[in-house]
């Protein structure tokens, strides 16, 4: 059974950030439809500075808690806004999940994974249904779990958060949020997906390719 | 679009430089914390420490209001991004004066997040955090759920309400009540004609037709009611104070302060011809204006448009809005 | 392009109405010559009066400028177009308190003719009348033709100290002397990024490639020195300065006052981040800053773009800047 | 021989009035590339100012001084400007030539003319090949007395100086003044017709063919 180490964790985060790089000038572009045109932006100050953060750890002293509560710090330094916090929590969660642990097994990093979906919930108090990430986040930790019972490989559990958050991210095409500003925007709200419902696709996607190769 | 701009990395570190720079009397940067500015002749033992914040790209909001009478500290975010809680944690330090804190800022969601887990982090300092969310835009939620409007220009009035509060030295439970009844009694609406673009990016934050005008769109440019031709400044003006009026429910006789807000690049011109059409419909309803402010008090970088704001004063508001203040950017009384 | 007016026929009548009616304790026009607005609390018996104005469309200039302690009156012209005389001799004749009256303005055709003529007329109702020109303007004719150079935003420096003087109530003599050494040593330099329309057109009145930068443009869209290609902040700014420099003359331990002023729609955040640059370099060179003004002094319209105002102070200078004054949209002291 | 009554020069007037409506575009245009745009707007706002002014007159009692004087004050009101000045000081120098009369011949008349040309040059004391108005005024006014002594008829001298002024106009897109903006401008300013030199062969061209009708 393979364990993720430090410096697959070190690995997973620099692999996320090369990819929002890659695809940051879309999501600023979804922003823009129904937000403030910033969130590409905002992932990818977020992540390089995530990168840089973690460029400064010596993986073979630093548990993976470490490598989860530096992204963090690093991240909502570097960011605020709503991702900020958002992730800054998810990579806290995570870290206090896998406390004490000095490599991750599968059932380790589920939890991780699972833990960094609460946590985003947690802190953003978002529903199901309100056009967030919470919608791409939700249904991939469900999906994570239940391919977790039914003792799927590592890849495959991620395989499937990522296959589920693309789908929740789609989803949120047809949401029309019954409250605040999508209640003046009406039907001008439809048609659109969450920008960051889709970096959630996005990251979640990187995870699971990176996983298929460890 | 073009900017004139080094490395749009390093932008809101130079443009900081460049502001204590140019306001050292008024200004200075938490050594250790330069997203962290602070009014050099603001905090004072005993006194309410008044904490304003939200992204950058605003200008002269927010920081232009840090001063004595006014806010005692802006924590700065990214161009339109809440500042993180570690600058928001140091202002509160750097400006608790043992009276508590009162956190002032638009409500966003993510300023929301930030500005929480900074309070947080505050008490386990010991210092008391309040919070007072500003809701002004009408365009972005229906009145039964004013909690969840945004805050823009409006701010304006509420923090120097609140400021002047705290700087009369009262307590923590009457700046706070007086800050939420600025609030309640202050009403904008905006238009966008031309959208403005992020220095990281250099694209149009969205689009919009050669004969169009967005009714309600948010200072980043997040929609609004609706895109609608354009039409005259009167015509303007009347619709978003028919909107005005259906909340503000001022009786004839009530007095009001007005401020007329550039988004960005409509000029002046634009925004006094807009003003004499608000003094008629004012002057027409029997409503008398104590004072009415012009210019780019609230802006979205270089995006074309203006909003009209009215607060509905009483005798109360009205001698905190008076009470004099020195920011770097604003001067009053 | 887009603008939020009514009939383009009407449009300096509806401005000057809605800032009358914005700013009623300091402006005020006169009766039966609506194009002559006054300080409400300026002009006084023994004061030397002083009258600016000059084309509409630079707001704040000029009228921004009226009130206690900088200038009495001003002239209003239509868009980009100097006053007719007959309102320049209205002011005249409003401000004048038997101790003469200067008039101040920048270096164009058109407003030396029509403040020529009102000086004649001014003459004849037995007005002593001076005039100084500004010509702060380095990019509009050659070192060794100084007079022949526009007035742009140094304008704001020579109002100010030669308003300062009257307010003191110096001769004449006096204030037209410490206006002309304001000139003397007042150096601008500004880069155009984007045009501005006109109300009666809105067409661009000019036309600059989505790369390029026109340095030295005038404040009307009058080309300047040459076309280049955007470069950054910085360059931008040191390629300015390079040019005041040639021409201030200022030793190591000199003091200015410096001015970033935006054309239009340029944003503080790029202001800021300019003024970075000019401290920095002012800071090398050994000289110090007095005072930094940051914002839309002088304007064309939404113009993008920006100038670089330094004036080379000595003592005296200092003490007429920095007296207080109180006008509709700029306060200081 | 023709005379000139006075509702003949409120007509010729009215007729210029028409003719820079109809072509403001143009002169705002050509004052776009060495100016400041506004040409068109500001000639247009004057001569509607002398439109509604003349349309008040009672052209059996003014006479053509009147008109002269009535045209200068309100085309200088109204606009202010270079062109205000310069006009206003043509309009009442075109007056004060031919003060007394109650119509005027053609003697009269090219002496009016002259006088507009003289005031202009006497107000913005601009030289020969300064690249402005006067470099079309010039050449037409001494078009005019050249034909006027060859003893030629209304409509020939005013035809005459028509095309001395479009000449004029014509050649200032070759003149690049020594002085002032233009020696930074250098090669910049070649090739561009003055604006006001533009205006004033359209005016000159307009009073020929008004005058071809009388
Ligand atoms: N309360 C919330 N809970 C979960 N996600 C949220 C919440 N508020 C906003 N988001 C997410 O944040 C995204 C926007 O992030 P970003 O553009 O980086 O920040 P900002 O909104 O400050 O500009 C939205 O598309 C949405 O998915
Ligand atoms: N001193 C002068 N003498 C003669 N004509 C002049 C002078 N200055 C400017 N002009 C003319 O005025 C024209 C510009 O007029 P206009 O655009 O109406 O006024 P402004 O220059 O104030 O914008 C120029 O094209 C030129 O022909
Ligand atoms: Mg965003
Ligand atoms: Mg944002
Ligand atoms: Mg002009
Ligand atoms: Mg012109």
């Amino acid at each position: 059974m393979t364990t993720i180490t430090s410096q697959n964790l070190v690995d997973l985060f620099l692999a996320i950030a090369a990819a929002i790089d890659q695809d940051k000038e879309r999501l600023s572009e979804l922003d823009g439809v129904i937000g403030d045109a910033d969130h590409g932006v905002t992932m990818n100050i977020g992540f390089t500075a995530v990168k840089n953060a973690l460029g400064g750890l010596d993986t073979t002293e630093a548990d993976p808690t470490t490598v989860f509560n530096t992204s963090a710090k690093s991240f909502l330094n570097a960011v605020g806004a709503s991702s900020g916090p958002l992730y800054a929590t998810a990579f806290m969660r995570a870290g206090a999940a896998v406390k004490g642990e000095s490599a991750l097994d599968r059932n380790a990093m589920v939890e991780a994974f699972k833990a960094m979906a609460k946590g985003i919930q947690d802190r953003g108090k978002a529903e199901r249904g309100d056009k967030t990430m919470v919608d791409a986040w939700l249904p991939a930790s469900e999906a994570i779990e239940a391919a977790a019972e039914r003792d799927e490989s590592l890849a495959a559990c991620f395989a499937a958060a990522a296959t589920a958050a693309e789908e929740g991210a789609e989803a949120t095409k047809t949401m029309q949020a019954s409250k605040g500003r999508a209640s003046w925007l009406g039907a001008r709200s439809l048609g659109h997906m969450d920008p960051g419902a889709a970096s959630t696709a996005l990251i979640v996607r990187t995870m699971a390719d990176v996983f298929a190769h460890i | 679009t073009k900017k004139l701009i080094n490395n749009a990395d390093n932008i809101i570190a130079e443009m900081l430089d460049g502001m204590i720079k140019a306001h050292p009397k008024h200004l200075r940067q938490l050594d250790g914390s330069p997203r962290s500015i602070v009014a050099v002749d603001g905090p004072r033992e005993g006194k309410v420490g008044i904490v304003v914040g939200g992204g950058s790209g605003h200008e002269p909001s927010f920081v232009g209001y840090v001063g004595k009478g006014l806010a005692d500290a802006c924590a700065i975010g990214n161009v339109f991004a809440s500042p993180p809680p570690d600058p928001i944690v140091e202002c509160t330090k750097a400006v608790s004066g043992g009276a508590g804190v009162i956190y002032l800022y638009g409500n966003y969601a993510g300023d929301v997040m930030n500005f929480d887990m900074a309070a947080e982090m505050a008490t386990m300092e010991d210092i008391e955090v309040r919070t007072v969310l500003s809701t002004d835009d009408i365009a972005s939620a229906p009145f039964d759920q004013k909690e969840k409007r945004r805050g823009v220009a409006g701010n304006f009035f509420i923090f120097k309400i609140a400021g002047g509060a705290a700087d009369k030295m009262w307590s923590i439970d009457e700046c706070e009540r007086v800050a939420r009844k600025a609030n309640a009694r202050t009403f904008t609406v905006g238009v966008a004609l031309s959208p403005c673009s992020l220095p990281q990016t250099l694209r149009h934050n969205f689009e919009i037709g050669a004969g169009e005008m967005e009714i309600g769109m948010g200072i980043h440019g997040e929609p609004g009611i609706s895109r609608e031709p354009l039409r005259s400044a009167d015509d303007v003006t009347d619709g978003i104070l028919e909107r005005i009026f259906g909340e503000m429910n001022a009786p004839e006789g009530a007095k009001v302060a007005v401020l007329v807000n550039s988004l960005g690049s409509t000029p002046l011109m634009e925004l006094y011809v807009i003003n004499r059409r608000i003094a008629e419909r004012l002057g027409r309803n029997g409503i008398s204006v104590h004072e009415t402010w012009v210019g780019t008090y609230c802006s979205s970088l270089e995006m074309a448009g203006m909003s009209i704001t009215l607060i509905h004063l009483d005798d109360e508001l009205t001698e905190l809005l008076d009470h004099p203040c020195d920011c770097a950017m604003f001067r009053a009384g």
